[in-house]
């Protein structure tokens, strides 16, 4: 694999950002059928501003520029999302800290660190039926194919991670939450994917369909 | 959508600009940190007590504000809490010597965005303690969940820890005040009809013309189970058994009782839901000390009511007594 | 329908009842006539101030009934003026050596069923005057309808007058000050959905998604004209206008502002509402001296809200600026 | 005509009441056009009232029986209806005082008076669309007949009041409100008859049908 560059990553970061604004409706009535309705105009408000302010952010570390997002969303996402996707940015900035070319580990560190921060912050875990039940498994295929052959092209680890996490929010349909707003109803919360984990997947589909050079961009 | 909005996503900012200029020598809107704050607050002699939650509950919590009740509130967007960071600032700005109080309905998003903020405001030596606010019956309390919610019972929390702060408590005599508020505080609530977030611009959920949702959220999160329309009576005896065989509250009882309406219900339904609810806690053989009927805490414009019972001691009595002033008022 | 009702026969007194229930000390409710009076009433030294109309507005008129405000309501059914005997009860019940004052809203049956009570209760002595309330300017005054209707602006006469009784007026002051507040208070308002009449069962008219109706009645009468749902600061524009060329407002005047809702609009909407009425008064150099957001007369669940606007001065102000004590309270 | 006895107006104000009864909903749907739709529900609740207290009312004198009802009305009936239907009825009883046996002369002067109480109280006159648009043609229409011809039987007469109601009740529909609620909406209460006139109607319509000995009944 060719190490995700800096533009790799600011590439991926907009993408998440354009994403999350594109999709503010679709990710809202995912998150009406069990939960109230409002992820999708957080993730979006927060976002939103990431765009906007792209420019004027120093992007010339990976580092800095994902502490930078993750001061952004604290300050303008509120909700469950506010935090979580906050603290996500931040431990992703906090694994390649010091850093100026990224590898194929980095990004995998950079998830892992995301999922920490979110377990952590969350008090949550796979299986809870959260946006972690995407993340997680997207982040082991991803490690597994760089396990498998370190070469393998970044377009082609994005479809990887891609394929991994749509199936694995898919599979979020059948299970019970036990954390967050959907976790109130119990039993009826079977049936319905989870919105965060489905918003993990949508953006891991986009990441991969628009890489740049990738043959379905 | 119908509803009075202009640019939903201005929607609550605009609301406290209209909150602000009808209550100019009283309130205080920050709009960078989206804050509703008494304009002689914060006040070295006293505990501050700042309440955060998202919006679309109003009265709760930016109607509360004021002598006697809240020194600030810290309402996020519609039905989100709020971000850390304002949170964070609006700690910064109330903080006291005798320092601060936070209470946070137990929600996920409620509870990280306070937690964090707590942290952040510690490291600069804000003396804050956080109380959670979890009355609402409807939803069975057990590790597999985050708890119970907080809903209308807030009120009674707030007006309690706000009576005690204008009397001079310190922050630990407020707290366990809040706490055992809070502890003797039962809520149930249900939906006669879906409510609209202004962002959303249509109905959070669909309700058919003849079912109704027993034990809902008061962000328009499903609830126990969903029923068949009934009559006024029955859906008040509903409620009603959940909420005073959960404490258990028991004949003996000294209690406040609160009809509590969603947004969408006149308040000509919520004397009716009171008369059965007064009749059939005196036919269980206790007594309604206090009573409160109208809007305390609102799903935005949901059809609907909740139920609150309190058990009196005469600790909480004369502090729920005791004079507030307020943004919702008839004169 | 979607409401808490049992029989939609009973809605009125179970209604009562409740309200009844839950001020023991105040309020008293008399069944036989469908009334709801001071505990208190009527006494020997203070002029008594009867309001009646149809049910249905609520917090109009029976949860103002209280100290500085009404010593009784006589409500009818939902939106049907009380029936001449009842009326004439209440005045009985009421009367004083100081006289009665009916407040009555300008519709024909109220009228009709206040004006026959009136005689009745004259040619048995007892010394009562009539105050018509018509401050709807959505409706023309011509020789070829009823005359204005009275909307909300009803709270203020009802607030101006029991104060005055309070403070020991006379009966011909006391109907000299009534008469001057309706004279220099103008009210519109506007629905966006229709109100559902328990009796009826379905809403009373259809109004489509996209319309809303400018100037409706608060019984749900049809208003000026039908239009295409709006942004809030149009329709507060719009209303605005009708109400402050009406009287006309001026700039340098100082007003109260009311923003009203009818029953099925959230609060937080009517201070969205708010905001843009007291800047649109600004603009126009009218100062907004005392503000009222809130629901104060209603119509059912119906969705949408009224602006009154009355024209201070030092008299008014002060009667306003009065206590008093009514049902609908938060503590 | 034979005399319309005491049996005959016990008949007819019954049969007033009974539909009154029965069409609480008809009624109250016709008000909600461009008035509040309580209109059936406030003549029900006092005609239900009449019927349950029937066996109790004095029926020896016309006068009397039709006091009685007033009574009932004002105090039991709400509205715009309660005022005017209770004068109606006591202006009827005014006008066949201390009589026993009633003439064809006196069903007019019954009707007359009862429209002449409705004109006073409402200040209202025919062109109104009101109730009068349908009861005073009525009483016209059987003044004309029994003026023709004394001796037509009660069903006829009957019959010509309720053809001569339910045509004036329908050309309401073109008319402008000039009185009541409905006058609020200015020229938007044109289109739709009037509630009170269609009640009129109705009424004379089930007296002809039901009436006793009629053919149709
Ligand atoms: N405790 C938690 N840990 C991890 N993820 C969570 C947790 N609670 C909620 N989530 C995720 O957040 C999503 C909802 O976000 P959002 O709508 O912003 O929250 P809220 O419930 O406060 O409205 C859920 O779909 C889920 O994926
Ligand atoms: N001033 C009036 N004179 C005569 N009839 C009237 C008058 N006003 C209303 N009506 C009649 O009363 C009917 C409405 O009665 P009702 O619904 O009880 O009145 P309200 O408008 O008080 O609800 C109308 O359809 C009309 O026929
Ligand atoms: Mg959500
Ligand atoms: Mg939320
Ligand atoms: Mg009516
Ligand atoms: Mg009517």
């Amino acid at each position: 694999m060719t190490s995700p560059s800096s533009a790799n990553l600011e590439f991926v970061v907009r993408t998440i950002a354009q994403t999350a604004v594109d999709n503010e409706r679709a990710f809202g009535e995912l998150d009406a059928v069990v939960g109230d309705g409002d992820f999708g105009y957080s993730l979006a408000r927060g976002f939103e501003i990431v765009l906007a302010d792209w420019d004027s952010f120093d992007r010339t570390e990976a580092s800095g520029l994902l502490q930078k997002i993750a001061l952004t969303i604290s300050k303008r996402v509120g909700g469950t999302s506010g935090p979580l996707w906050g603290t996500a940015f931040l431990r992703a900035s906090a694994a390649v800290k010091g850093k100026t070319e990224l590898t194929g580990e980095d990004a995998v560190a950079m998830l892992r660190g995301a999922a920490e921060g979110i377990k952590k912050r969350g008090n949550s875990d796979v299986g809870d039926k959260t946006l972690l039940d995407a993340l997680v498994p997207m982040t082991d295929a991803i490690a597994e194919r760089l396990a498998a052959d370190p070469a393998t092209p970044a377009p082609e680890v994005a479809k990887v991670a891609a394929g991994a996490a749509r199936a694995a929010a898919d599979a979020t349909t059948s299970m019970q939450a036990r954390r967050g707003r959907a976790s109130y109803t119990g039993e009826r919360s079977v049936g319905s994917p989870d919105a965060g984990a489905v918003a993990v997947a949508v953006m891991a589909e986009r990441v991969a369909q628009t890489w740049p050079g990738s043959a379905s961009s | 959508m119908k509803k009075f909005v202009n640019d939903p996503k201005n929607y609550v900012p605009e609301m406290l600009e209209g909150l602000a200029l009808a209550n100019p020598d009283t309130l205080r809107y920050v709009p960078d940190y989206n804050l509703i704050m008494r304009a002689d607050a914060p006040r070295a002699d006293k505990v501050s007590i700042i309440q955060g939650s998202g919006s679309g509950h109003e009265p709760a919590h930016v109607m509360a504000v004021g002598p006697g009740m809240l020194d600030a509130a810290c309402p996020g967007d519609v039905f989100a809490a709020p971000p850390t960071d304002y949170v964070y600032e609006t700690i910064k700005l109330l903080g006291t010597p005798k320092g601060v109080l936070l209470l946070v309905n137990n929600y996920t998003g409620d509870r990280m965005a306070f937690d964090m903020a707590q942290e952040l405001a510690e490291a600069e030596d804000v003396n804050v303690r956080t109380l959670f606010i979890d009355d609402d019956v409807s939803v069975q309390d057990s590790t597999y969940t985050v708890g119970r919610r907080g809903v209308a019972g807030n009120f009674f929390v707030m007006k309690a820890v706000g009576a005690a702060a204008e009397r001079g408590a310190d922050l630990d005599e407020i707290y366990r005040i809040g706490e055992k508020v809070n502890s003797v505080t039962r809520t149930m609530g249900m939906a006669l009809t879906a409510c609209t977030p202004p962002a959303k611009g249509a109905p959070l959920f669909d309700l058919p013309a003849d079912e109704i949702e027993m034990g809902v959220g008061i962000h328009g999160e499903p609830g126990r189970r969903r029923v068949k329309l009934m009559p006024a009576d029955e859906i008040v005896d509903e409620l009603l058994d959940a909420v005073v065989t959960d404490l258990p509250f028991e004949s003996g009882d000294r209690v406040a009782l609160m009809v509590n309406g969603l947004g969408g219900t006149p308040i000509s339904e919520l004397y009716i839901v009171y008369r059965r609810a007064h009749n059939q806690l005196a036919d269980r053989g206790i007594t309604v000390g206090r009573n409160y009927v109208g809007e305390y805490c609102t799903s935005l414009d949901m059809a609907g009511a909740s139920i609150t019972l309190v058990r009196l001691d005469d600790e909480i009595e004369s502090l729920l007594a005791d004079p507030a002033e307020i943004a919702i008022r008839v004169f």
